[in-house]
């Protein structure tokens, strides 16, 4: 699997399926964020995927960057909110470090994916720690160099730890105190597009 | 679901549409989600922008017009606006002085504001930004995601409106707006959750016979629950918080702003003991209004936010304003 | 209870001390209950007096000043005033000119003002009188209490306001305000229930799910309950049921007006269907107002009010208004 | 008892043991008036009764026609709402009906009284069978000239009997059809008031 090669079909297939998971757990989603922030982030993510499957469909580009770099843009120009700017950005700088390559390996997409969670915290300025995707985001991307079943569990697994955790950045902080105890939903949505990436490499 | 609406998708198009049915003098593009002056670019006039969440009318679009705002860019209810809004606002209302962004800080409002002024800027625009920051109820800290923008948006945006129309350039415009957030702070209070047409349901659960003390302007739950208080007991608790941060040394402009669902008649009964407050701690006030501006949707519950001025920015503040939601002087 | 107040008993009082601290603009007299514009009695102008029960803010109170009232009486929350107010009142306005007392046609309101009619031209004060009927929802006839004064009575007072800031005497003010009243007709809905602070608890019941459709604005139940209505369904039965008894010939003023809990960006949606029906009944549309105008306390729901108007009640509409809820012009 | 002369004090008392009985029975008022009016008939008789109670303890008035004016000035100028000048009026045209006489006899009360319901039905313009306070007024006067007793019944009787009427005038006539089923709280209000008189006059 290692040594598995990702085309442009493969990453369309991934927005995809994500779309789809987004879809189904829009309810779990805004019901988390309904706790902790403002009731609205499943809706958000919907939004931003149905537009983004749209624009794939439209325009197929031909490299797996091409792919994340639409897919981000879109994100970017569909959300709003917090999850837009940071979604979008993650998966454009993602598909930028990518490069026009054809193809590429697990190893090269986990240092693409890199990148865009580098963008991610320098954006928003968290840290793992701080209730938000990031602690998600970045457990999965180094557990990518193992598998892609790894990645996804290491997201899900993240995202269950944002429970105790005092929320530090978005919404969730003005909470104080009161944080503790719910899911971030924006972790919980990061562990959603690493299930859909491991369900597309089966 | 006790919504005067058609479905949740179209909520914020449809309110669209029925502000460009009452307001001749606006032009609304429903399409693009940016409501604009009619007479924009103004010639050898500073632009405002601003924008944010749907459902806190009438901030912003209702602010829009002479005096005030020149653009709003309404995102979905409670979502910040995308970046193309704020782009597209821009190139519609500059006329070559610059435009000033108005944002409230939220993470989604500071992100896509931001992604949009660099765009803005490659098209040729010089763009300055202000951050509101009001809410004492949250504390300010660089670890942290600061302190909220609530209702002193609307001081700001009165106040760097007139600036502008008296045509004072860019930076002059964003140093008082500066200003104002500077010497403005706000405490708010919810007696009941609201619905976001999304979700269907309240936001959060409430029990009637309790209150939420340090609530901002998007359903989220405030910072403490409480028994339910007497209007009295509020404005002590609420004027405290914010003189606590504020200190005037200079006369006040108190807003006293309802949450959406509270009468009228019991916002100005609450004015009356903000005023009481202010009187006890000696804090002059110099004008005073109230009623329904910086909104979250359907919630029960008030703010107050003060603003202590100078004889400049009380001159802005008096000088002529002629918008849907705000208005006076001739 | 989720109420902003101290006591029940004190809503009023409180609320008049808090537009006292707002307007100072404004006499409120809190103990007599007449709110007065500072520059009574205006010399040469006919003077203008309306009021009824509180909990319907803005109005009245806040539709005193130059070009609308004179003066307004506040009584007990959707209790009538008592005579002795509007008696101050017309002593107080009075310019010599002779004073039109605005009435909405319920009982209490007809009763004690007319009370107060008598006992002012006792005292030498000329006075006349305008009934406001605009509720389509109740038939009119003389065997009942005939039809209820609702959201047209902001027409009848902005217009006549500006009749008599224009030096007309009491005869064409009063025929003015006649006319406003016989070309102007409205229809309410309620998505909830109300809460006056003496009960406690909603006036009645009405589950999610169901609307009222014929209600007044005094939390009173409707003609007809129903399964909940989308905007689109609400706004052709309202305005249907309006046009079906006014027949306009002429451009109608329109008034989107919100009960008091629903969100500006949901009357908004509904002006937009609103607008959309008058269109396909082709009804062209002169003016547009939306916003919570003619309120019943924390009601969820809306009313549209529609007036036909001439080149006269046009202009008078048009001419400037500065009370604290409702300002324009120059 | 038909004999009894009432004097001064006689008729005092009965305002002050209406104004406990509306103190009493508020609640219900306001209940009844929630159900097809505006929930207000308990709140307005008691501001207008402690009022009554406040203006006679002051000023006690010499003659039996001096405390209803007192009482019916008093009601006008505090009360408000429907019930405001009718009630007011109601005591007021009762008692100049009554004069200066420093004693009245029942029969002369019953009469006096006539005159006083005659004001409310001109003013309000409302006739028995519309659903308002003169359907318990109406019987209850002309029972009068039997006894308290019969007069308190024939109110009290008079406001049930409100049940089943369609309103035509007042509030409660804004609801149609959905009037019906519900007893008037004017009519339930003037029972109370006949009721207090049975109870002095015992
Ligand atoms: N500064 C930040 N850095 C990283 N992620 C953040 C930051 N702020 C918010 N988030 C993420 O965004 C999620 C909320 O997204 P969403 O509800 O769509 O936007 P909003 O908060 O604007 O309503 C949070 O659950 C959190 O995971
Ligand atoms: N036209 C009328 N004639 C006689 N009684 C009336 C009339 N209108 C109303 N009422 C009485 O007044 C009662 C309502 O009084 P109240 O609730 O105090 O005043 P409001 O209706 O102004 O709120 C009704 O129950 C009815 O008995
Ligand atoms: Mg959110
Ligand atoms: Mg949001
Ligand atoms: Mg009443
Ligand atoms: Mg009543």
């Amino acid at each position: 699997m290692s040594d598995t090669v990702l085309d442009a079909a493969f990453f369309v297939r991934w927005m995809t399926a994500a779309a789809a998971s987004v879809e189904r757990e829009a309810g779990r989603l805004t019901e988390l964020d309904s706790a902790i922030g403002d009731a609205d982030h499943g809706n958000n993510m919907q939004r931003g995927f149905v537009a983004v499957v749209k624009v794939l469909e439209a325009d197929r580009p031909e490299a797996p960057g091409g792919v994340l770099v639409a897919a981000g843009r879109q994100l970017i120009s569909s959300v709003g909110g917090a999850s837009g700017p940071l979604y979008g950005s993650l998966l454009r700088r993602s598909g930028k470090a990518l490069g026009e390559a054809a193809q590429v390996t697990r190893e090269e997409l986990r240092a693409g994916l890199q990148a865009g969670v580098d963008a991610v915290a320098q954006l928003g300025g968290a840290a793992p720690g701080d209730k938000t995707m990031l602690d998600a985001l970045v457990p999965a991307v180094a557990a990518l160099g193992t598998s892609f079943e790894e990645a996804a569990t290491a997201a899900e697994e993240g995202a269950l730890a944002t429970v105790p955790m005092l929320a530090r950045k978005g919404r969730a902080s003005y909470l104080g105190e009161r944080s503790i105890g719910h899911q971030d939903p924006g972790a919980t949505s990061s562990a959603l597009l690493f299930a859909a990436l491991a369900e597309v490499a089966k | 679901m006790r919504m005067l609406i058609n479905v949740a998708e179209t909520v914020v198009a449809d309110a669209l549409r029925g502000m460009a049915a009452a307001h001749p003098d606006l032009v609304v593009d429903a399409e693009n989600r940016v409501i604009v002056r009619r007479d924009a670019p103004v010639a050898e006039k500073v632009a405002l922008v601003s924008g944010g969440g749907s459902g806190h009318e009438p901030l912003h679009g209702g602010f829009v017009g002479p005096g005030m705002l020149d653009a709003a860019c309404p995102g979905e209810v409670f979502t910040s606006p995308v970046p193309d809004q704020m782009v597209r606002a821009a190139a519609a209302v500059d006329s070559g002085r610059g435009v000033l962004f108005v944002v409230k800080n939220y993470t989604g409002d500071v992100l896509n504001f931001q992604m949009a002024a660099e765009l803005a800027e490659d098209e040729g625009v010089q763009v300055a930004s202000v951050l509101v920051n009001d809410d004492v109820a949250v504390t300010d800290s660089t670890f942290t995601a600061g302190r909220r923008g609530t209702g002193a948006t609307l001081f700001v945006e009165k106040i760097a409106g007139a600036a502008a129309e008296e045509g004072m350039p860019l930076e002059r415009v964003e140093a008082l707006a500066r200003r104002v957030v500077e010497s403005s702070r706000s405490f708010g209070v919810a007696l009941s959750a609201c619905t976001t047409p999304a979700k269907g349901s309240p936001t959060f659960d409430l029990p009637p016979g309790e209150l939420e003390l340090g609530v901002g302007i998007h359903g989220e739950p405030g910072r403490e629950r409480r028994a339910m208080m007497t209007s009295r007991e509020i404005a002590d608790f609420a004027v405290d918080a914010v003189l606590e941060d504020l200190e005037p040394r200079l006369p006040v402009l108190v807003l006293v702003n309802g949450m959406g669902a509270t009468p009228l008649l019991e916002l100005y009964g609450f004015n009356a003991e903000v005023r009481r407050v202010l009187d006890e701690r000696k804090v002059p006030v110099a004008r005073t209004l109230v009623g329904n501006y910086v909104t979250s949707l359907d919630m029960a519950g008030c703010s107050v936010s003060l603003c202590q001025v100078d004889g400049e920015l009380l001159r802005l503040w008096d000088a002529p304003v002629e918008t849907a939601g705000l208005r006076w002087g001739r």
